[in-house]
């Protein structure tokens, strides 16, 4: 830390405050949420009535615009309570564990979506709701995940203590979460591979994929909404005997 | 300059939801030792855990000798007596000397169980021991020579002893004493009579 | 556009009900997601104000207060 | 005649004086010792029972079958791993005491793999045997088990390590580590596999070897770290 200009060190003890993020993000939301409803709306009207529909797999297709959001949320939702582990151990900083609390209930809402979705899909394309295919099997995994986090979460009665050790199993989850996808792809090539994947798409035309950049952008500011909004939950909740909360609660009332 | 062994300064300190410190400052001298009272609740047990570094949600600043605490400078007994009730009493002495990488002769483990009068019970398993015994075995860490470290914290060290049993480890306490050691430590008990002994109530009284 | 009627894009060329059950699942989804936090944060406020009153009503502010350190 | 913390035979002392107590402990109590084996034993012989005797299906699945209930039993033994320490105080002392913290854990570990994981590696190749397992795979199926096992025991430490305090234990323990066995699992059973249908099991054997050396050097940090949180004040 030593190196660091002053200027970025203030900001970072300053971000570090709970109220101040309390207090900063608030105005930030309604654009964010404006931001995300364009984004999905323009993105998932297209893919739905204006993409054409793929060669083999049809219409079923347009699950895709929902399908590869939630998977990528799901993977770096995962990615986000690692990075702020570290933060907390690192730095103890409170703010991070507080985001890492909210980002779980909210990641593994995403991953049971790319989990539901990628099993609807595959009964029109393999004729099956579940098949054992590299990708929906990974993503079962990583549901599993975020069920141990927040379950470890629950149990462990001083918050202060579950969210140091949420963050050991979260890191120690990341590091896994690579090895297990790879594996799980090495194990697919030994057994019977499914022919295509929902993802696996040969070579979009743009009309097909700018949809789905979209839609990728518009669930991330979603994601943004809901854990910004989650975050600022969690500091009243754990900042409740603090003046500044009682304040506010007191001019709520008003 | 020369640092005191113990000094707490503006510890802050919650359990619970519930605040037991305040502007806590406490400074304990070598040869020193001071016996914290106060009602059950008052936070004595987590005054000595929080300096243990086992119990980390305080504010404030506790340094030994100057430097931040280090668990090796120092030998806490609490509730728990730190022995295994299925391993012997000689057993448990020795992981006790190689946690602190002791290398020296074994010899010192049947001294210090002679010291607390255990001669003979060195290979019975501890849970066959009566609770003073094992209570013995667990204060016969006091007379190990990886005792002297310059800090002893003591949670509750007479529970459970009889007469002999207090002034044997009244007379381990006061040996750390004169070799230059400080104590802190916990009782309901009158405390005992040692050199430089000083007495903090802690909770309600203050 | 890739359907002629109102009625083809319902239909999906016959994947509809794939289609539409995963779109109806994600609106719940996100639903879930955006309400939940704001939900928390309502029964949270309503507690506290709750705890408040009480301590008004019995005239022990300063209990609430002198609990409260500066943040 | 006090060595200087840190210093290279201090360091042996302390490994080889927590493997001393870790060691007497487990033989001093033969039935702990033997549950974990024992239910290994029994499981293998639901599955004839439960699915078919048929000498062909089961040497299909004789490796999964094999590993899947390795895990298990090592998962078994898990829950009491720190436990009992926390409870009588020697947990704490550890903590407290031990410079590195890394040092005693290891040797913790090893121990509770040499009374768990190893009996387990040399008692699968006659429940191979029972299951038809083909003759070729027994060692790679062996091999997997020793290198796979210490892995298995480690990340489980890290489980058993973050809920010891907690009353809520065994079932909260399973989800947080069995997810995280996948990769073992996967290639060890494909080693035996791969043997059993005359092909090389090399490749899975070197990457769970790598997996193995991985784990060793890192994951005991992680247990570390759990096991502060886990005799603080609770």
């Amino acid at each position: 830390m030593k190196y660091i200009p002053d200027g970025l060190r203030r900001l970072w003890h300053r971000m570090g405050s709970p109220r101040w993020f309390y207090e900063t993000t608030g105005s930030w939301v309604p654009w964010l949420a404006a931001s995300a409803a364009l984004l999905l709306g323009v993105g998932t009207v297209w893919g739905l009535a204006y993409a054409p529909p793929d060669y083999l797999q049809g219409d079923s297709f347009r699950i895709i615009y929902i399908h590869v959001p939630a998977a990528y949320l799901a993977q770096a939702g995962y990615m986000l309570m690692a990075v702020c582990g570290v933060v907390l151990l690192v730095w103890r900083m409170k703010l991070a564990d507080m985001v890492m609390a909210t980002v779980a209930p909210v990641g593994a809402a995403f991953t049971f979506l790319a989990l539901a979705t990628g099993s609807i899909w595959g009964k029109p394309t393999w004729g099956t709701y579940w098949i054992w295919d590299a990708r929906i099997t990974s993503v079962l995994i990583l549901l599993f995940l975020y069920l141990g986090i927040m379950g470890l979460r629950r149990a462990i009665e001083r918050p202060e203590a579950a969210g140091r050790a949420c963050a050991i199993l979260a890191i120690v989850g990341v590091i896994n979460i690579p090895i297990i996808k790879y594996s799980v792809d090495w194990w697919m090539t030994l057994h019977q591979p499914a022919t295509f994947s929902v993802t696996s798409a040969p070579a979009m035309p743009p009309v097909m994929w700018i949809p789905l950049l979209l839609n990728v952008l518009g669930f991330n500011l979603l994601f943004a909404v809901s854990v910004i909004q989650g975050t600022r939950t969690e500091v009243l909740l754990r900042e409740r005997r603090t003046r500044w909360v009682t304040d506010l609660c007191r001019q709520e009332r008003a | 300059m020369s640092h005191a062994v113990l000094d707490i300064r503006d510890l802050r300190c919650e359990r619970d939801d519930r605040e037991l410190f305040a502007d806590f400052d406490l400074r304990l001298e070598a040869a020193q030792a001071l016996q914290l009272r106060g009602p059950n609740g008052a936070g004595k047990t987590t005054l000595l855990r929080c300096i243990a570094g086992m119990h980390p949600e305080y504010e404030g600043s506790i340094r030994l000798l100057g430097v931040p605490v280090s668990g090796d400078q120092l030998l806490f007994v609490g509730h728990r007596p730190g022995i295994s009730g299925l391993l012997s009493a000689a057993d448990n002495l020795r992981w006790h000397l190689d946690l602190a990488g002791w290398r020296g002769s074994g010899g010192v483990v049947s001294a210090a169980l002679e010291r607390v009068g255990l001669i003979g019970y060195e290979e019975v398993p501890c849970q066959q021991l009566s609770a003073g015994q094992q209570r013995r075995v667990a204060l016969a860490r006091l007379a190990l020579p990886t005792a002297e470290v310059p800090l002893w914290l003591l949670d509750e060290p007479f529970t459970a002893l009889d007469d002999a049993g207090l002034q044997l480890v009244s007379g381990l306490m006061a040996q750390r004493l004169a070799g230059g050691g400080a104590i802190l430590f916990t009782t309901h008990q009158p405390a005992p009579d040692l050199p430089g002994l000083s007495t903090r109530w802690i909770g309600a009284a203050s | 556009m890739s359907f002629d009627s109102f009625g083809e894009f319902l239909a999906m060329g016959g994947h509809g009900f794939y289609v539409w059950w995963s779109y109806l699942l994600t609106v719940a989804v996100v639903g879930f997601v955006l309400i939940w936090p704001l939900w928390r944060r309502r029964r949270f406020l309503a507690e506290q104000r709750g705890r408040l009153r009480r301590a008004d009503a019995l005239g022990q502010q300063a209990e609430v207060e002198s609990n409260a350190p500066e943040a | 005649m006090r060595a200087s913390p840190g210093s290279e035979a201090s360091l042996w002392v302390l490994f080889r004086g927590q493997l001393r107590r870790d060691l007497k402990l487990a033989f001093g109590q033969p039935s702990e010792l033997a549950n974990p084996l024992a239910f290994f034993v029994v499981v293998i012989t639901l599955f004839p029972l439960g699915v078919s005797p048929e000498p062909g299906v089961l040497a299909g699945m004789a490796p999964g079958v094999l590993w899947i209930a390795a895990l298990l039993a090592t998962l078994l033994g898990l829950e009491a791993l720190f436990r009992r320490d926390r409870d009588d105080g020697t947990l704490e002392q550890m903590v407290l005491r031990a410079q590195p913290l890394y040092l005693p854990v290891v040797a913790r570990m090893l121990a509770h793999w040499m009374v768990t994981g190893l009996p387990l590696t040399l008692l699968a190749p006659v429940l191979g045997g029972m299951l038809n397992l083909a003759p070729e795979a027994r060692l790679p199926l062996m091999l997997g088990l020793a290198l796979g096992t210490p892995v298995l025991v480690l990340l489980g430490g890290v489980g058993a390590a973050l809920t010891v305090g907690l009353r809520t234990g065994g079932v909260l323990l399973a989800l947080l580590v069995l997810p995280l066995f996948v990769p073992v699992l996967i290639l060890g059973v494909s080693a035996a596999e791969l043997a059993g249908s005359g092909l090389d099991p090399t490749g899975p054997l070197l990457w769970l070897a790598a997996g193995t050396s991985f784990a060793i050097t890192t994951v005991p940090f992680a247990i570390a770290a759990a096991l502060r949180i886990g005799v603080e004040t609770g």
